[in-house]
């Protein structure tokens, strides 16, 4: 299947030409940036060096099976017709279509997010994949909404390395402000509120913290359960629901010094991990749920939903394990 | 070799892959939660949890 | 006035004979330690180099006006009572004392936390100083509770430095194992739950997590509020509490990067940062705290305690401002 | 081909397994452990939680066609004689069989470094894969040295990661002493320079610091030419040396930001990137080498030797490309 | 005595804003800023929250005794005469004026290193402050040089954190690329080199690597001597060098696990730490030496100086010892 | 010099300095929260939180 990326300089679209070039599907045919066009792709990305890429200029787009846009919000909006007129697929990365969005084409945007709406993909021609620290919660929170354990809004602690706000620099990610950082950036009112609502039903309360990483989400879910609950209840819960979904792994160990969902093993890989507590009074439930924003969190996410729009086996092209020791 | 089953665990649900050659009082580790549990009966397997020493774990 | 510091060479113990040095009314007499008893404090601290100290065995205590014990817990305990026969004052930084115990002696000890205690402070000679994270949620949730602001439970997120934990090397902090990690590892029933409850009225429901950071310590505090509140209305509780606190900084910037409290400007100081954010809807408090977990989390509230008991200006010695960029 | 590793619990052992798991040639039958022998290998290796793997006993040892042993020294040679009777081939990556040293069966380890072994390599049933530090070295030394450009010794400056001394705790590797460490632990005389001297017959002079990373060493090797050289000359060297070398790159770009060899972009690779400059007199090379010490430079290095052993297609199983960001 | 800091919103002059505010004798007259005239202080330099300071514009400088430029290269030279007129002495730490340079009023700048200029400060108006690294490497080297015990040129190994090239963000400076970085990035040609030789005559030829800390130089210098020495010979000409300079610490223990200088516990320190070793046969001299960038290579060496120049002790306003753990 | 006195800010209500020379529609910044403050009074000093735009910062 012919793919062409746009937005390849940045960060997930870096993740995409290595998705890609893994994937034993997907013809990388152009990896797309205006302000490289011409350049090489390991000037920007170093760990492609033995790929031999160049970056091509927007304005020759060549017919594709699939165009992935990894574009800004905004920019993916702008761009969607005419990439539509040659690419038959679309996978966007951006908030813009996120919403059952229709496309320029008219059709609408399926959500790219398998693990709850799979049976929608199949035969999808337009995918809009959910935002990182949203699709975190949302795979924390969706099955025990489902089970009736969640009464009244939940508090979502999330923690973002500084990938996720992609590469441009300015004030806020110049290193030696941002290195150490515990950077409080949005105490209230982050607009994945919104999304986590639209997929799971739960009001979240989100803070959201910048932390020193540079890949990794990590969501801290308070919930309050309409009865006192153990934590064998919500371990049920959720490994019921994902027993058959390869990318979430159910992660609540009793030994070991790593015993719930850590960013620092997912670095590169599609997986979300999502583990559990429950209070001594049983009143509150903590899910821990953990990802890559720049893959399961984006680009990952993208290429799983498009393996199973094509009926390829769901973990192509996403095998990467992860790290140990980090 | 015998043939792989699964049954539940009792403290997280998650398959357990038990074997016919498994015997009443042996003690298997749950691969998802790390929870010991006891063999209390064959034919088929049944798993309870075992005791176990709540571990220090640092920090 | 004459000091020793008991567990010298421990992290806490480091940051006494740091805090000593500095302090004009202190004068050291003993770094205590049984491992390097004999040994140069450089070779266990090398920024006191300079100082020429030598450590000292727990065996031969001479008579000073105050003792410090930065002991674990359990030790503590077991030395007290030795320890009152040559000090008149002591200062534990460890949980053996914390709630109103008693000394040896027969004295109650004083809550090392002049923000909330002050008048109890002058003269007394048994100072217990509480724990660091339950500190920052105090300060975080004492005048909320006071201004009636607190309904219910509190969700306390909170995050903590590797030194926390102290020198003891060990699995969990293994520098491959812990120097990227998110390591949920305590996501319920975390002992300074207690603390809190008894310094504020409020039950603290905590989820800590170990980050990749050294010092430092923040707390995210998550209050129901019984009506909806403005932001404005918390800030004004927060200012007004803490208008005459030299340690206590209202951080809640409307512009620049850095707006709420971030430990990364602690480091070394005897400060607590705390701001707040509120949801639009009015119906959640965001309080967010922040403090060096060896300083004023433990050291540092020790000398301010001090300083307090013997009627000397509450900052002396505890001036540095930290730095930036950390 | 079924396989075994014995240390499966420790840093080298731990990316034996996931290596293995990814390589459509090898099947893993035992990860051996003494310590957590019967414990789920996740408990240790987070990111192989969904493998489902239990370490084994070291008293029960399957046959296989080949062991790894990742060992520490000494170790390895103790268990030699065993393993090789269950075992065809040994694959050892600790120092005890480095310099041409003989198996307990008679067999010659030969040195499982295909860039200057290759043609040693097929057919051999005892590998020995030389030291992390060393191989990064040699490969930056071993073509200027051949084609002529270094005159006298070498000055090599040597950054490594915390892994590079494996999973066992102690003082020097306890996060709050380590994580912000430049720690020049080894200012001279480091084992690794007998190596280097074996493999380019330059003698090293090293000096060997621990730097704030887990995973990675990088090497800076300080080269006189008996005469004046270019930038040019010495790439060209480097260029004709690695051509046909899947693993290694030369990495020496004129723009961008990443330029020269960067460990943080070779994470979980087994790649070796190697570039240099030239003092504008002619007077100096300087070749920087960098690779993950727990591949190339140990585990990968061994499956890489072992596909040239068997004759495999040298790059299975290693193909894993890098991650960019880090 | 009346102070103001030019370039007080960046790096260099946030430290002269704490060292000043620290120092008894020194009052704060302007923090001067174009981009920040007029906001808080806090804003920019959140550790100074409690001081309530705003930024004056440059339009309008106040007559004082001293004046600081914290200005980059170029600008110092652009606006030194104008504030020669306002300013009795002026402080510079940028490159502008560092060969003996002529100020616009004709004075000739001294070098604000007294360590080795100590005797021609006295009284001094025009003080320029030399590079971090070339700081650095000057203290390491120049006792040696002094001693016989340099034959040809050194290599020096230096090491920077990302606070060394200042506020001004960048792509070389986002921190998803510089977090994890071993950057290469002046292999060879750097301008210090010329600094270094003119301070100890000793040809450095520098390799520099942008490393991952925010605060911290450390330079490896690799020494030829004309004979074999021995450790010992070379520690004794440290320790005689430096016997009564406050701020060179020389440190090379035997024991413990920190035993040669580490930038780590130099952070806000002016402290130089110096130590070394030597090859087995005496042929390599090794000495490391750490330092605080923004302290002891700019801000803190420029306070250290006016102290000198005008008489003062020389530590006054410089005591903080540094953290450790850091 | 005019004497250092302090008003409170209207939104933080931390200490903001006046000094009698600030004229009505003059803004003052509060140190404390970096809110922009219109003098809308002065003897005594009155401030009014002045409109501003929400700046984003990052991430
Ligand atoms: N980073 C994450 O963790 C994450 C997670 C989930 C979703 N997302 C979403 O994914 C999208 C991409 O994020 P990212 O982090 O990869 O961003 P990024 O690193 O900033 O890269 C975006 C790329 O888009 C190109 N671009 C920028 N403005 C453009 C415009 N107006 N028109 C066309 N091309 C433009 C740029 O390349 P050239 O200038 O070279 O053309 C740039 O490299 C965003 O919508 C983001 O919200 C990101
Ligand atoms: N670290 C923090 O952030 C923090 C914050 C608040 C409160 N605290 C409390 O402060 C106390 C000290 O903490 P820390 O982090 O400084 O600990 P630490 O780094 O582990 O140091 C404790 C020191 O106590 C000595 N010691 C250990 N066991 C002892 C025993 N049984 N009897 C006598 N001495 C013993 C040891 O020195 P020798 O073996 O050389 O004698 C050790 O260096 C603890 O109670 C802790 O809970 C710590
Ligand atoms: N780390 C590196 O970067 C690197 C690079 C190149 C080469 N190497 C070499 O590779 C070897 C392994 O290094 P590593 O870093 O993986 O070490 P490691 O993390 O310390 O693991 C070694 C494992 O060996 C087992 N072990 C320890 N002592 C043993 C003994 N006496 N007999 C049998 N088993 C024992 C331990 O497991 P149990 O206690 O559970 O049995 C341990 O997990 C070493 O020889 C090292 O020099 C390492
Ligand atoms: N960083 C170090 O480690 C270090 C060490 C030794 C020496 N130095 C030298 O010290 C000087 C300052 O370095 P820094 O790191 O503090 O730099 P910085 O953080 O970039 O700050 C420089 C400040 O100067 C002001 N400025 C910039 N361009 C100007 C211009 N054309 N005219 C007037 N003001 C201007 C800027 O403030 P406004 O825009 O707000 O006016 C800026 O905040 C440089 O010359 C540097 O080479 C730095
Ligand atoms: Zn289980
Ligand atoms: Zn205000």
């Amino acid at each position: 299947m012919k793919v062409s990326v746009l937005g390849a300089a940045g960060y997930t679209g870096g993740e995409l030409l290595r998705l890609v070039h893994t994937h034993p599907e997907l013809d990388l045919v152009q990896a797309v940036s205006r302000r490289y066009a011409g350049r090489p792709v390991a000037e920007v990305h170093p760990n492609l060096h033995h790929l031999g890429l160049t970056f091509q200029p927007p304005q020759e787009l060549s017919p594709v099976d699939t165009a992935f846009l990894a574009l800004p919000s905004g920019a993916s909006a702008e761009v969607e017709a005419g990439v539509g007129e040659v690419a038959g697929t679309i996978v966007d990365l951006s908030p813009d279509f996120r919403a059952g969005a229709s496309s320029a084409s008219g059709e609408t945007y399926r959500t790219g997010l398998p693990e709850l709406y799979g049976d929608d993909l199949p035969g999808a021609a337009r995918i809009s994949v959910p935002g990182c620290m949203a699709t975190a919660a949302v795979l924390a929170l969706a099955p025990l909404r489902r089970a009736g354990l969640v009464a009244g809004d939940a508090v979502v602690d999330a923690r973002t390395g500084s990938s996720g706000s992609g590469a441009e620099p300015g004030p806020a990610s110049h290193h030696a402000e941002r290195g150490q950082a515990f950077r409080v950036y949005r105490p209230t009112g982050h607009r994945h509120e919104t999304e986590i609502a639209a997929h799971t039903g739960v009001r979240a309360r989100m803070t959201v913290t910048a932390v020193p990483a540079v890949r990794g989400v990590q969501v801290i879910c308070h919930v309050t359960p309409p009865e006192p609950v153990t934590r064998r209840d919500v371990l049920r819960v959720l490994q019921h629901a994902y027993r058959d979904r390869p990318f979430v792994r159910v992660v609540a160990r009793s030994r070991g010094v790593h015993r719930l969902p850590d960013p620092q093993f997912l670095s590169g890989t599609n997986f979300t991990d999502v583990g559990c507590a429950v209070d001594e009074d049983g009143r509150r439930i903590v899910v821990v749920a953990a990802l890559d924003n720049l893959v399961k969190g984006a680009a990952g996410g993208g290429v799983q939903s498009l393996n199973v729009a094509r009926g390829l086996p769901e973990q192509t092209g996403l095998e990467f394990p992860g790290l140990h020791p980090a | 070799m015998s043939v792989a089953l699964s049954v539940q665990c009792p403290e997280c649900a998650g398959a357990v892959p038990v074997s016919d050659e498994l015997m009443v009082a042996e003690i298997v580790i749950c691969q998802h939660c790390s929870s010991e549990l006891e063999v209390v009966a064959t034919g088929p397997v049944v798993l309870a949890l075992a005791p176990e020493v709540e571990e220090d774990w640092g920090e």
